[in-house]
């Protein structure tokens, strides 16, 4: 438990610091869905199963898809 | 059960249930959506004053006290409504102020009229809910709501600048809800309870560090929706880009509402005492009296009218934040006084320069120039109020601004006073600039007169009602100026609950 | 304890980014870390080894995790991506008015 | 859009390097100041007194719902509940009112016949789920927010795989707007039944209580619970049709 807990903080802080790190936004907001992915991983072994559910659906599927969408709209803008 | 007080659930949903059906009558007659709107900021604001009296005699010995509870009465994890003398003073005159503003946008808004007014009324529900709730978490929810519902409004008219402006305030608002959250949760992990009462029971049993901690969060969180110095830039921006009604709405209503929230939170839950322990509240006062400063001096260089008007707002909440901070008797009947005057003074000011500003081709300075040969009685009114804001004596401003000087002087707290001083020197440089500006006389190019004629005609079918709010603020500026005595009761009931909040603490936890 | 290490240095890169970056959908994602690292810490803050906070029919459980801090988060969550998303509206609006989401060039692009 | 710079690279090169080291200096000193004073935080122990220790002993009596997490939702809090959909409610009527203008969504022919197929089998399923999780919100983990994403990631997930127009023949904007409000006033609903039969705004309704785990039981949380996930899915759903909509001027 404690193992895997700890591999996965790594991860977590690993992936926060790459959305941060990278300028290309689509980088970040996978990045950012891969941290959410994990962060619910980590609300499961915390004994929070409500708020994984929660965190899964809207933190790694809900929010990403607004991004992205987000995105295409700017980069859309950008060619023309 | 209580089943008495039921009145403070109708007060915060009243609005929300107008929103909901403004949201669905976008294709219906404007005139019954108008009417609408008006009814319901009149069922509200009679709603308030009737509690105001029937518990006159309540009031006046400041025993009145209303609350409802959520749900199961009987367990200790519920979330309470209470009304005291405090919160009935801010929502009688938030509810008056914003029925006139109403009053205002039904003729001012030419599109859209649906959306905006559902969510002006959501923000109104969440206005009374901040100011009705006596749980943490509630409150959290309602600041966040009602910094969502006003960005829309900010970037209501589509520009590039309403749009940056919008954004700018959400990116604040919404940081300093996360610091907001950081405070709640660290009180609920160190007492257990979510409750205003409850947590001002036994927050010194909490550790000093952690004390600490809460405190700089909640303060840190207010100072950035206050718009304090350090963290001010959005709000200029903010308050300039918003269609009149909403300046007048964010300046003159909500800035007071945070102002509630902050005594809310400083004197009824955490005791005034551990700021003084934490040699916070000395921080505080000094830079609010910075920021104070700075508003008026940023004032000064401003070139557009209600970017000079939103400067001197950041002024006048900073003086009203600092003469809170001495926590005398004089320094509260000032600053409740001022934030009374500060209100009615500002939202004047906003609703005026947005009739003025309809028929000028651009905000800035240079384009209102004989504004004041065009409209004279309005901009009679106008000056009026603005004398009003630089405290001339017989308007409700000079009252407000004596009594600060007063308290600051009898605090020899002599910074302060100056500060009160030199802001009201310079309210009138930078007033006097706009008036002069607006009496030249100009010959104006045919077109641009055209221009400015063609705009003018199609404006002024329907603005009569706009002129009547803004007179009616103008007279309620003379009005409380010379008989400001009447404001002297409830102020001072209000002033009692702030010196014993013991009394909200039991009334809460015993009913 | 380690977790008050994780939650500081999530919410400093959150606020990094947040005020830092200059391209605003950055921005929007520093918030977004902020508020994620708040809600892990309360989590994990209010995790004593407990079971889920659910109950199991015929069965007695003696150590459950508290459940209030974690409908405040849930909250929260719903809160954060309703404000993330009127973010993104506003930061497209403003592409089609200007252009750019660069926070520096609209700022020069306004004197 | 290319904003020509007239200062030498250099020294902005320089001063831009400084700020970053100063704001990046005032952030550590802030987060060791931060770090100090978490440190010190006792370690918790929610459970042997207080409010929550209340809650897991009589939640279960209360309330009759199984998930405590749910039950403080909907029931103790219920309120703030309402108040979280109100804001989103203010959030959807926010981003519509900020982008109307003529709009056409984004017409694009979507995946392969593959794709297409495989989500025709997909969906009665992942429509199941999200049903399934709002239902049981007061006997497993879930509930009306996270089974009202579900609900609208369907939605999301159609207009990848079948062009963003075909969502849109499907269900109007109108549809989903009046599936919204008819989750907001079934909530609101409940709350003045609430009043009317028990006396307390959002008090659980007890007549509604029966045997303890099953399907319809725990009073009105399970009502409650349709109530918002039908608002929070369409809710959201419209936010993500607003933003995939391209304005109209654009076409031309």
């Amino acid at each position: 438990m404690e193992v895997l807990e700890i591999i996965l903080v790594v991860f977590l802080v690993f992936s926060a610091l790459m959305t941060v790190r990278f300028d290309e936004e689509l980088i970040s907001i996978i990045f950012l869905s891969i941290f959410s992915l994990i962060l619910t991983a980590l609300y499961l072994l915390h004994k929070a199963a409500d708020v994984a559910l929660a965190e899964a659906v809207i933190g790694a599927g809900l929010n990403t898809a607004i991004f992205m969408s987000a995105i295409s709209q700017i980069r859309h803008g950008d060619s023309d | 059960m209580s089943w008495m007080n039921i009145e403070l659930i109708l007060l915060i949903a009243l609005p929300a249930l107008i929103a909901v059906i403004m949201y669905f009558s976008a294709g219906y007659n404007q005139r019954a959506r108008n009417s609408l709107a008006v009814a319901g900021a009149g069922v509200e604001l009679y709603l308030v004053f009737s509690l105001f009296l029937l518990n006159f005699e309540a009031v006046k010995n400041s025993n009145f006290f209303l609350q409802y509870t959520i749900g199961y009465t009987e367990s200790p994890f519920v979330i309470n409504f209470a009304m005291d003398n405090l919160s009935l003073l801010f929502s009688l005159i938030v509810t008056g102020a914003v029925f006139l503003i109403v009053l205002f946008s039904t003729k001012y808004i030419r599109n859209q009229e649906n959306s905006y007014f559902a969510l002006f009324f959501l923000v109104l529900a969440s206005i009374q809910g901040s100011i009705l709730t006596a749980d943490l978490f509630t409150l959290y929810l309602f600041i966040e709501a009602i910094t969502i519902f006003t960005t829309p409004l900010i970037s209501f008219n589509k520009t590039k600048e309403t749009t940056r402006a919008a954004m700018q305030y959400l990116f604040y608002g919404i940081t300093g809800g996360v610091f907001f959250f950081i405070s709640i949760i660290l009180i609920y992990f160190n007492l257990g309870t979510l409750k205003m009462a409850a947590v001002a029971q036994s927050f010194a049993l909490i550790s000093t560090p952690m004390q600490l901690t809460i405190i700089i969060f909640f303060l840190l969180a207010l100072i950035i929706k206050l718009g304090i110095f350090p963290i001010h830039f959005w709000l200029p921006r903010a308050h300039s880009a918003c269609p009149a009604p909403i300046s007048a709405l964010l300046s003159g209503v909500l800035l007071k509402v945070y102002l509630y929230i902050f005594m809310r939170l400083f004197w009824t839950m955490i005791a005034f005492d551990f700021l003084v322990e934490l040699h916070l509240s000395t921080f505080v006062l000094d830079l609010a009296l910075v920021s104070s400063l700075i508003g008026h001096v940023f004032a000064l260089q401003a070139d557009e009218l209600k970017k000079m008007l939103a400067y001197s707002s950041i002024g006048h909440i900073g003086m009203i934040l600092a003469v809170l901070m001495l926590n005398t008797e004089a320094a509260f009947y000032g600053a409740l006084l001022h934030i009374i005057a500060h209100l009615m003074m500002k939202s004047g000011l906003f609703l005026s320069s947005g009739y003025l500003l309809k028929t000028t081709l651009s905000h800035h300075i240079d384009d209102l120039k004989g504004i004041g040969h065009k409209n004279r009685l309005l901009f009679i009114a106008f000056i009026i109020i603005c004398l009003g804001t630089i405290g001339m004596p017989p308007l409700i401003g000079f009252v407000s601004k004596w009594f600060v000087l007063l308290a600051f002087l009898e605090a020899r707290h002599y910074f302060g006073a100056f500060v009160v001083g030199a802001g009201s020197i310079i309210a009138l440089i930078y007033y006097l600039r706009y008036i002069s500006q607006a009496y030249q006389s100009v010959k104006m190019e045919t077109k641009t007169l055209r221009e400015e004629l063609i705009s003018f005609k199609s404006f002024f079918k329907n603005s009569n009602m706009m002129k009547n709010v803004i007179y009616i603020f103008t007279l309620l500026i003379i009005f409380f100026g010379l008989a400001f005595r009447v404001l002297e009761m409830p102020i001072n009931t209000a002033i009692f609950e702030l010196l014993n909040p013991q009394k909200y603490i039991e009334l809460v936890l015993g009913g | 304890m380690f977790n008050n290490l994780i939650f500081i240095i999530l919410f400093m890169l959150g606020f990094y980014a947040l005020v830092m970056k200059t391209n605003l959908i950055k921005n929007v994602i520093g918030l977004n870390l902020m508020e994620a690292a708040v809600f892990f810490w309360v989590i994990s803050f209010s995790d004593i080894g407990g079971e889920v906070s659910i109950h199991k029919l015929g069965e007695e459980v003696t150590k459950f995790n508290d459940p209030v801090p974690q409908a405040l988060t849930l909250t929260g969550i719903v809160i954060g991506a309703s404000t993330a998303a009127l973010l993104l509206t506003l930061i497209m609006e403003l592409n089609k008015f200007s252009g750019t989401i660069d926070r520096d060039q609209l700022e020069e692009l306004n004197d | 859009m290319e904003i020509p710079t007239e200062t030498q690279p250099e020294v902005e090169i320089l001063n831009k390097l400084m700020k970053k080291t100063l704001i990046s200096g005032v952030l550590i000193g802030v987060a060791f100041a931060l770090y100090h004073n978490f440190a010190l935080m006792p370690e918790y122990q929610g459970l042997n007194e207080g409010l929550s220790n209340y809650i897991l002993k009589s939640g279960l009596n209360d309330t009759g719902s199984l998930n405590l997490i749910t039950a403080v939702l909907y029931d103790y809090r219920a309120f703030d509940s309402l108040g979280e959909s109100t804001v989103i409610f203010g959030a959807v009527s926010g981003i519509v009112l900020i982008l109307s203008r003529k709009m056409l969504p984004v017409s694009s022919k979507g995946l392969s016949f593959i794709v297409k197929r495989t989500l025709g089998i997909m969906t009665p399923f992942i429509a199941l789920f999200g049903f399934y999780v709002i239902t049981h919100g007061h006997l497993t983990p879930g509930g009306g927010f996270q089974g009202g994403v579900i609900l609208a990631a369907i939605s999301i997930i159609f207009s990848i795989v079948y062009g963003s127009a075909f969502d849109y023949r499907r269900y109007s904007p109108q549809t989903k707007t009046a599936l919204e409000t008819g989750g907001a006033l079934t909530f609101l609903g409940l709350g003045l039944a609430g009043i009317l039969m028990e006396g307390a705004f959002l008090h659980n309704l007890g007549f509604l209580t029966a045997e303890t785990g099953t399907l319809i039981s725990a009073g009105s949380i399970p009502y409650i619970n349709i109530g918002v996930g039908f608002k929070v899915g369409a809710g959201l759903a419209i936010i993500f049709y607003s933003m995939i909509q391209k304005t109209f001027e654009e076409d031309f």
